[in-house]
């Protein structure tokens, strides 16, 4: 059983949580939602007893037994040296299974956590798991801990809808052994489906609590009724907030000037015949089986796939961070340096990348308005960087206050943004973005969707989000082990699926209620 | 945080105080008795001059050299190893890395017995040869932390933003700072080390110079006689080293 | 026609990358170094001042007796075809005898190898654990008396170099003590190595110790650990599991250089307690520039350094996969 | 100057037994057993336990005849004849004629290396012949009064006629038996009984090798020797408590070399002010702790001929001041060479360069390499600094300071001093041949290159039980490292 009482946790002048009481009985489920930066993650560590470097905890915590914890960011926390299958079998011993039995939990806990293939993943390190394979193993580890309190923060981010479904399952089996459990997440859709109660956060301030039939289904505030409402599936209703302005002011992306004319139709970056090898226990395994890609000036295309298919592999070979063992990529028919060190300037500008894991890709010792102006400057020559850098992030929703602090302060979703705002600053023709969305609640990814959709950019989506594929692409691929397995325009893929997987990827993004 | 670096900078300001000022005092210290006997506060060296006197002219060159020497070390292999860590082309990184691997091989002090002596008495040379010693050490410790770095995310980024070579030396260089300035303290020690140890064996600066290591070798058979003329330079150069590593020490766990 | 490769011939090598393909570069590349160093050697011994022939003529230095010795010698040939005959000789496993005494190399090296290799040995046996053992207790709280009083110890211990800590070593534990032999003269007691080795040890020590500490505070504040914590892993496993892999690179790239530090500590060790080891035969010969026998030496310690550098190079790769 | 200290021996009556354990500087895996070749004490305390001369030098460095019963000259001191003692080599043959000029011949011969040649080079070999089986007759190329000192030099030991294998088989005359050698750590001889003199007392001798000074004392003090050989002043004052320290009187010569033929030093007032600047009391003061005298800018102090009625040079800073002035030499800086070829010669430019800027000289201390010092300022530089072990004066003479001389290290080349020596060497009368070094000498102390300030003793270091260690013989004569003559109480 957990108990908060008047918690607050002061970082300077800033407040990022006040005041925040709960409690929840043992064997029950907590959800706390809100918007990006509202407290989630600061009031989830505050159970765990810890605090973000610089920020001061006060208020009563009290937890019953220990913690299972399913960090925000599963790359991190993964022993960099250590094999995943090392790392499991100590949690595992450490849980008190007897020796004989480790192998079997560990591949017990790897299939409940719905990893395919748990013997292949337990020699690998972490560096070479894909995104949502590394939370999974997180999970795993979780599951394999034994703790009668689990705090798991955005647990199925990463995970394509046939797995973010799963695991959910697995969680409510886990809630029915009689395991509390306080879920951070911006999943209306889990919440529903798994939570007992739920707690709305909005700049650190409860706004509205109690069970989640009540909260979700009667909503009481502005502002859980805002969020409710821009869940996706539900169309036509945006957020209270005024979203993003996309059509005035200064915009991140503006069209290119001087460059050739931007007619639609036009293939813009090419990939051909793309094969790409990960190397894991010096055997060499394929990622990529010849892909082929065309993006036209302006188009939209979502890449979709199971977690592990290679969508990010994909995504950077096209950004030239991986270089390919055959096949080439071309933008405007002029063939692109397999790495990015050796491509022109203005070829860089043109293919920017977002990363999958945004804090991973900032510095973490300067702060984040700094590093996001190095691009104006650097790609665009704008001597002015620092306010359009300023002005961009502002336009992500980034006031800032929030901007001039250094990484590791920033939410989850705050970075993520970050890094977005970073790469439309290079004014790219091409835009590939790993899963920006995937951190965001339902309100702030509506902003940024509408942002999106008014670049310039070709933009080429990796997502596990059907509501994104449906809101942005023009265009959808769907991968498979490497391959492509289906493509063409989103409303025909949608509404006719060639494949069964395509069908799950793309079905409900609802899981299906459990408990 | 503040009292901690206390120890630390007092050890190292009275190496360093002696060292600046000392060769202006030391005139007045410059009678000459018997060996390890006379008349001075801490008697007499080897030759019967006035320790104190030969303790206040003897800092600036081991200072001098040892500090020469790590700066060179470091103005030289810092960039190598980084240019070793974050480069794409192997070739680059084989040819930093593989000609190193010859000095490497070669046996440090047989550098120090077979380069110091073409110029004797040179505590420039001394110094050229310590810091050659170091290179590959240098190199191979910064260029293996700083890979981890360099393959990571945070990097790709940079690169991503066009950043060059500068940029993401600095990035990688201050993640992998602790290691380096650790290495750093550790290197000016063992420059300290070497100038004695050369002395030892007969090349690098005469037992005649007025230097706090060769002191501790010359005047070693008087340990003695005279303690004086042998503990107080040794004392002065492990306040020195030490006093230089707490303080950085210290001021590493005061920035994060 | 072309002709295909069975398929099985195609994979007879390791991928590249792989780490046996890496060790097999390696040694490769380690012949290569190893006779660099001994013609580097060669060389330079050879241009100090003087030659074998004036050393052995010493403070009776008449013109006459050294150009006779010198012609007896070969020395009055230009260098590079004694270089040439050396090499050819190495090569062929035959490393030429002394010009002083006309003894083989071979068995010069194998006079003063055991020793050497001893001393050695015993050092590495102690310097791994204890630096290991001393880097974690100072890092497991920074700034704190413990980091205190070792990084103190130390690097003090570090800055005396090994004559000066010998002598001291020597003057309270042999000479006034009496509990341990002073020297090695003339004895085969095996405490003769106790002294020897603590002094061998004081520089390795400290820079490994002090790198682990460095690598360990930084594992310590990382994420990882932060989370191995929370899974609630023992304080130890913690440590010792978790914090410590990710923290050994850089000691294991210094560990590398241990046989350089022993190289050159043994020759200072071996003077001081009268060891006759390599180091002491290795000061002799420079001395006397006995040209072949110094390069002789010089190819063995270069062996032994290549092969422990690949070990820790190879050890590096394991612990930083990431780079690999 | 014999024992000090308090710890002085109490070792009673010679006693026959025990292994006397004796530690040298040595130089490693470079040395040899080969008697001839030989340059170190180690090397030569080893060889006089193996072999013996025809003759050895006494304390004061006249000859004393050992194999040889005594030397015969003719008249013209061109051939002597020299009737050998009954002594057998340790195999059991007898020493004969034809070993003693199989030996010379070995030196005089091809082999590089050989120490004794330069002062057996006068002999006339194809002419020498032996008598009969105990006695030989030299042929000289030249009149050689002193011909008995070349047969006392270092490298002149008798081995049996044919041998070869002196590293691991030596053979020879001397007090002890070869055991055992390892070049660099240890070498082992046991008594021989039927040496001619009488056999030693010891059972046997271990010589140890230690190039370091301190390991020496430690190895005495920690008991793992009993005979420690070259001591610094300090240590012996350090443990004068606990160790007994020997001074082997005047066994070195300290001095620098000027080289007369280029400047500075071409000019005679140069030398002049340099004799006059030198405050040798404070040398031997402060750099040989007082074990040591001063010197007269002459060699061999104590040695038979040396012309000590030359009155005594003093410090006189003002003199040698005005002549710096005079020279106007004030502002120029002349290069001293040093190396730490010898105990105390690094120190001694320190001392010497202080003292030469008290009267406005300027010296460069240049620290060059120990190993070739000696060959890399024979003939380069203009001052040195120089340090020579025992040697009869003539010797001195003979091998730096003729014309012919090979190791010239002054460059003192004058035909009138030349001829002064010539003319000793065909005298046969003692008197008038005294009376002709006393010329040479008094040449040498007007404007020699030599500035001799001083003599150092040698110290060795023993434990208290050890009797029989002479305490007046320097280096290099018969009774230093007379190991047949030391026993252990
Ligand atoms: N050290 C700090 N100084 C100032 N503000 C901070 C600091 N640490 C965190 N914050 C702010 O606190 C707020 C809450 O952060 P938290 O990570 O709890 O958000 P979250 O609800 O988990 O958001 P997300 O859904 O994006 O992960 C953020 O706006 C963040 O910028
Ligand atoms: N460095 C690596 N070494 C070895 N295997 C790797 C490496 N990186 C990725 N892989 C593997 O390659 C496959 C494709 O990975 P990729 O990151 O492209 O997947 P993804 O489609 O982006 O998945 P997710 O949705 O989970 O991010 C996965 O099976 C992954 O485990
Ligand atoms: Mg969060
Ligand atoms: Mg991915
Ligand atoms: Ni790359």
């Amino acid at each position: 059983m957990i108990a908060v009482e008047g918690l607050r946790i002061v970082a300077g002048s800033a407040v990022p949580v006040d005041d925040v009481s709960f409690t929840v009985g043992a064997g029950r489920v907590l959800a706390l939602v809100g918007e990006s930066g509202s407290g989630k993650t600061s009031t989830a560590l505050a159970l765990l007893g810890e605090a973000r470097p610089g920020t001061v905890v006060t208020g009563s915590v009290v937890v019953d037994g220990s913690v299972g914890y399913v960090p925000q960011h599963p790359g991190s926390v993964l022993h960099p040296v250590r094999r995943v299958g090392s790392l499991l079998r100590e949690t595992a011993r450490h849980a008190g299974v007897p020796r004989a039995e480790v192998r079997a939990a560990v591949r017990d806990a790897l299939c409940r956590a719905q990893v395919a293939d748990p013997d292949e993943l337990l020699g690998r390190h972490r560096h070479q798991l894909s995104g949502g394979q590394q939370q999974r193993v997180v999970i795993a580890q979780a599951l394999l801990g034994g703790a009668r309190v689990i705090v798991a923060d955005e647990p199925t981010t990463g995970q394509d809808t046939p797995t973010r479904r799963r695991v959910a399952e697995e969680l409510a089996a886990l809630v029915a052994d009689g395991v509390t459990l306080v879920l951070c997440t911006h999943d209306l859709a889990l919440v529903r489906a798994l939570a007992d109660d739920v707690v709305v956060l909005r700049r650190g301030v409860v706004v509205e609590g109690g069970p989640v039939a009540d909260v979700l289904g009667t909503p009481r505030h502005e502002y859980t009724r805002a969020l409710v409402a821009a869940e996706p599936g539900v169309p036509g209703v945006r957020g209270v907030r005024p979203s993003p302005d996309v059509s005035g002011g200064t915009r991140c992306a503006p069209k290119v000037s001087g460059g050739p004319p931007l007619t639609a139709g036009v293939p813009v970056l090419t990939a051909t015949d793309v094969t790409a090898d990960h190397r894991a226990r010096g055997r060499s395994r394929r990622a990529l089986h010849g892909v082929s890609l065309e993006l036209e000036v302006g188009a939209r295309v979502a890449l979709v796939g199971r977690s592990g298919s290679g969508k990010t592999t994909l995504a950077r070979v096209l950004a030239g961070l991986h270089a390919p063992s055959s096949g080439t990529v071309e933008l405007r028919g002029e063939p692109l340096a397999a790495h990015l060190t050796r491509r022109r300037r203005d070829q860089v500008a043109a293919v920017q990348y977002v990363f999958q894991d945004a804090r991973a890709s900032f510095d973490e010792h300067r702060p984040v308005l700094d590093q996001v102006a190095r691009t104006a400057l650097l790609l665009r020559g704008h001597a002015d960087a620092g306010e359009r850098a300023r002005a961009c992030l502002a336009r992500v929703g980034l006031g800032a206050d929030v901007v001039t602090r250094l990484p590791r302060s920033l939410s989850g979703g705050e970075l993520a943004r970050a890094a977005l705002a970073r790469a439309l600053l290079a004014e790219p023709e091409v835009l590939v973005c790993d899963e920006v969305t995937a951190g965001l609640d339902t309100l702030t990814r509506g902003g940024i969707l509408d942002l999106l959709a008014g670049t310039d950019a070709g933009l080429l989506v990796v997502t596990h989000d059907p509501a994104v594929v449906a809101r942005l692409a023009e265009d959808v691929v769907v991968l498979d082990e490497g391959r492509v397995l289906e493509r063409g325009p989103v409303a025909q893929v949608l509404a006719d699926p060639r494949e069964e997987l395509t069908r799950a990827l793309l079905g409900s993004p609802v899981p299906t209620p459990t408990r | 945080m503040r009292g901690r670096l206390v120890p630390g900078l007092v050890l190292l300001a009275v190496p360093v105080l002696v060292a600046l000022l000392g060769p202006l005092l030391a005139s007045a210290f410059s009678a000459r008795g018997v060996a390890f006997g006379g008349t001075g506060v801490l008697g007499g060296d080897f030759v019967g001059r006035d320790v104190l006197g030969q303790v206040l002219r003897g800092g600036a060159s081991v200072v001098g050299v040892a500090v020469l020497a790590t700066a060179v070390t470091y103005a030289v292999s810092g960039p190598l190893a980084l240019l070793a860590a974050t480069t794409h082309r192997r070739a680059v990184d084989e040819a930093v890395m593989r000609p190193l691997d010859v000095v490497v091989a070669m046996p440090s002090m047989l550098l120090l017995l077979l380069l110091v002596p073409i110029v004797p008495g040179s505590a420039l040379v001394v110094a050229g040869v310590v810091a050659l010693i170091n290179l590959p050490d240098v190199v191979r410790i910064v260029r293996a932390t700083a890979l981890a770095v360099a393959a990571g995310t945070a990097v790709e980024a940079l690169r991503m933003q066009g950043e060059g070579v500068v940029r993401v030396g600095a990035y990688v260089l201050r993640s992998v700072r602790r290691v380096v300035l650790t290495d750093l303290g550790t290197r000016f020690t063992g420059a300290l080390y070497l100038v004695a140890s050369a002395a030892f064996l007969g090349v690098g600066l005469s037992a005649d110079d007025p230097n706090w290591a060769v002191m501790v070798d010359a005047n070693r058979d008087g340990l003695f006689v005279n303690p004086a003329a042998t503990v107080v330079p040794a004392l002065l150069i492990i306040a020195l080293s030490v006093g230089a590593n707490l303080t950085s020490d210290r001021l590493l766990g005061g920035a994060r | 026609m072309t002709a295909v490769l069975p398929r099985s011939r195609r994979r007879v090598l390791p991928l590249p990358g792989s780490l046996g393909a890496y060790a097999v570069r390696r040694l490769g590349l380690g012949v290569v170094q190893v006779l660099v160093v001994a013609v580097v050697v060669f060389l330079l011994t050879d241009r100090l001042s003087g030659d074998a022939a004036v050393v052995i003529a010493g403070d009776d230095p008449d013109p006459v007796t050294i150009a006779a010795l010198r012609a007896e010698l070969g020395l009055d040939r230009p260098v590079w075809v004694r270089l040439g005959e050396w090499l050819g000789g190495a090569l062929s496993g035959d490393l030429g005898s002394s010009l002083v005494t006309g003894r083989a190399v071979t068995a010069v090296i194998a006079d003063g190898l055991p020793v050497t290799l001893l001393l050695a040995g015993l050092t590495l046996v102690v310097l791994v654990p204890l630096s290991l053992a001393l880097g974690m207790l100072a890092a497991r709280r920074e700034g704190g008396p413990a980091d205190r009083v070792v990084t103190a110890t130390t690097i003090g211990l570090y800055s005396l170099p090994e004559f000066a800590l010998g002598v001291v070593l020597v003057t309270v534990f042999a000479v006034q003590l009496g509990w341990l032999p002073p020297t090695g003269i003339g004895v085969a007691d095996p405490a003769v190595f106790v002294l020897p080795v603590v002094v061998l040890l004081a520089r390795p020590v400290c820079s490994l110790s002090r790198l682990v500490r460095a690598g360990m505070v930084d594992a310590l504040a990382s994420d990882h650990v932060a989370h191995a914590r929370r899974v609630g892993f023992s304080d130890r496993a913690v440590l010792w599991r978790h914090a410590l892999p990710g923290a050994l690179t850089p000691a294991v790239q210094q560990l590398a250089r241990t046989t350089d530090w022993l190289i050159g500590g043994v020759v200072v060790v071996e003077a001081v307690f009268v060891l006759p080891g390599l180091g002491t035969a290795l000061v002799d010969t420079i001395t006397a520039r006995d040209v072949p026998v110094v390069a002789g030496i010089a190819l063995v310690l270069a062996c032994g350094t290549v092969l422990f550098n690949l070990a820790a190079d190879l050890l590096a790769r394991l612990l930083n996969p990431v780079a690999s | 100057a014999c024992s000090s200290g308090p710890a002085a021996p109490a070792v009673g009556t010679p006693r026959p037994g025990g292994t006397l354990r004796a530690a040298f500087a040595g130089s490693g895996a470079t040395e040899t057993l080969d008697p001839h070749t030989q340059n170190l004490y180690a090397e030569l305390a080893r060889a006089k336990m193996l072999y013996d001369k025809l003759a050895e030098y006494g304390s004061d460095l006249s000859v004393v005849p050992r194999l040889a019963e005594r030397f015969e000259p003719s008249a013209d001191q061109t051939r002597w004849r020299v009737p050998l003692r009954a002594a057998r080599f340790h195999d059991g043959r007898p020493v004969r004629a034809a070993d003693v000029l199989a030996s010379y011949a070995r030196i005089l011969g091809p082999t590089p290396g050989m120490r004794g040649r330069s002062g057996l080079a006068t002999l006339d070999l194809p002419n020498c012949r032996a008598i009969d089986d105990r006695t030989v007759e030299f042929a000289l190329k030249a009149p050689y009064a002193e011909f008995p000192n070349a047969t006392a030099a270092l490298g002149t030991a008798i081995v049996p006629e044919g041998a070869t294998d002196f590293d691991r088989a030596p053979v020879g005359s001397g007090p002890f038996r070869f055991e055992s050698f390892e070049p660099g750590r240890r070498f082992r001889v046991v008594r021989n009984p039927e040496y001619w003199e009488g056999a030693p007392l010891l059972d046997a001798v271990e010589l140890l090798v230690s190039n370091d000074e301190a390991a020496r004392v430690n190895a005495l003090l920690g008991r793992q020797v009993e005979y420690a050989h070259d001591l610094s002043p300090t240590t012996a004052a350090g443990y004068a408590d606990r160790v007994v320290v020997t001074r082997l009187p005047r066994s070195s010569m300290q001095s620098l070399a000027m080289k007369v033929d280029r400047p500075p030093f071409d000019r005679p007032e140069v030398r002049q002010a340099m004799y006059a600047m030198v405050d040798r009391e404070e040398m031997v003061r402060t750099l040989l702790a007082g074990s040591g005298t001063v010197g007269n800018d002459l060699y061999g102090k104590g040695f038979r001929y040396y012309a000590d009625d030359i009155p005594q040079r003093t410090y006189d800073p003002d003199r040698a001041r005005a002549l710096v002035r005079a020279a106007g030499l004030e502002g120029v800086r002349i290069p001293l060479d040093t190396a730490a070829a010898g105990s105390g010669m690094v120190e001694a430019a320190s001392v010497l360069r202080d003292q030469a800027a008290r009267v406005g000289l300027t010296l460069d201390v240049v620290t060059g390499n120990a190993s070739t010092y000696y060959s890399d300022v024979r003939d380069e530089g203009v001052l040195a600094v120089y340090r020579s072990g025992a040697l009869p004066i003539e010797s001195h003479i003979s091998q730096r300071l003729l014309s012919t001389s090979a190791t010239n290290f002054t460059q003192w080349r004058r035909p009138a001093f030349d001829a002064l020596y010539a003319q000793a060497q065909a005298t046969g009368d003692d008197t008038a041949r005294t009376g002709l070094y006393r010329q040479m000498q008094q040449q040498l102390h007007d404007d020699g290159g030599f500035l001799v300030w001083g003599f150092s003793d040698f110290l060795v270091g023993s434990d208290p039980r050890v009797g029989g260690i002479d305490p007046t013989a320097p280096a290099n004569t018969l009774d230093w490292a007379r190991f047949d003559r030391v026993w252990l109480a």
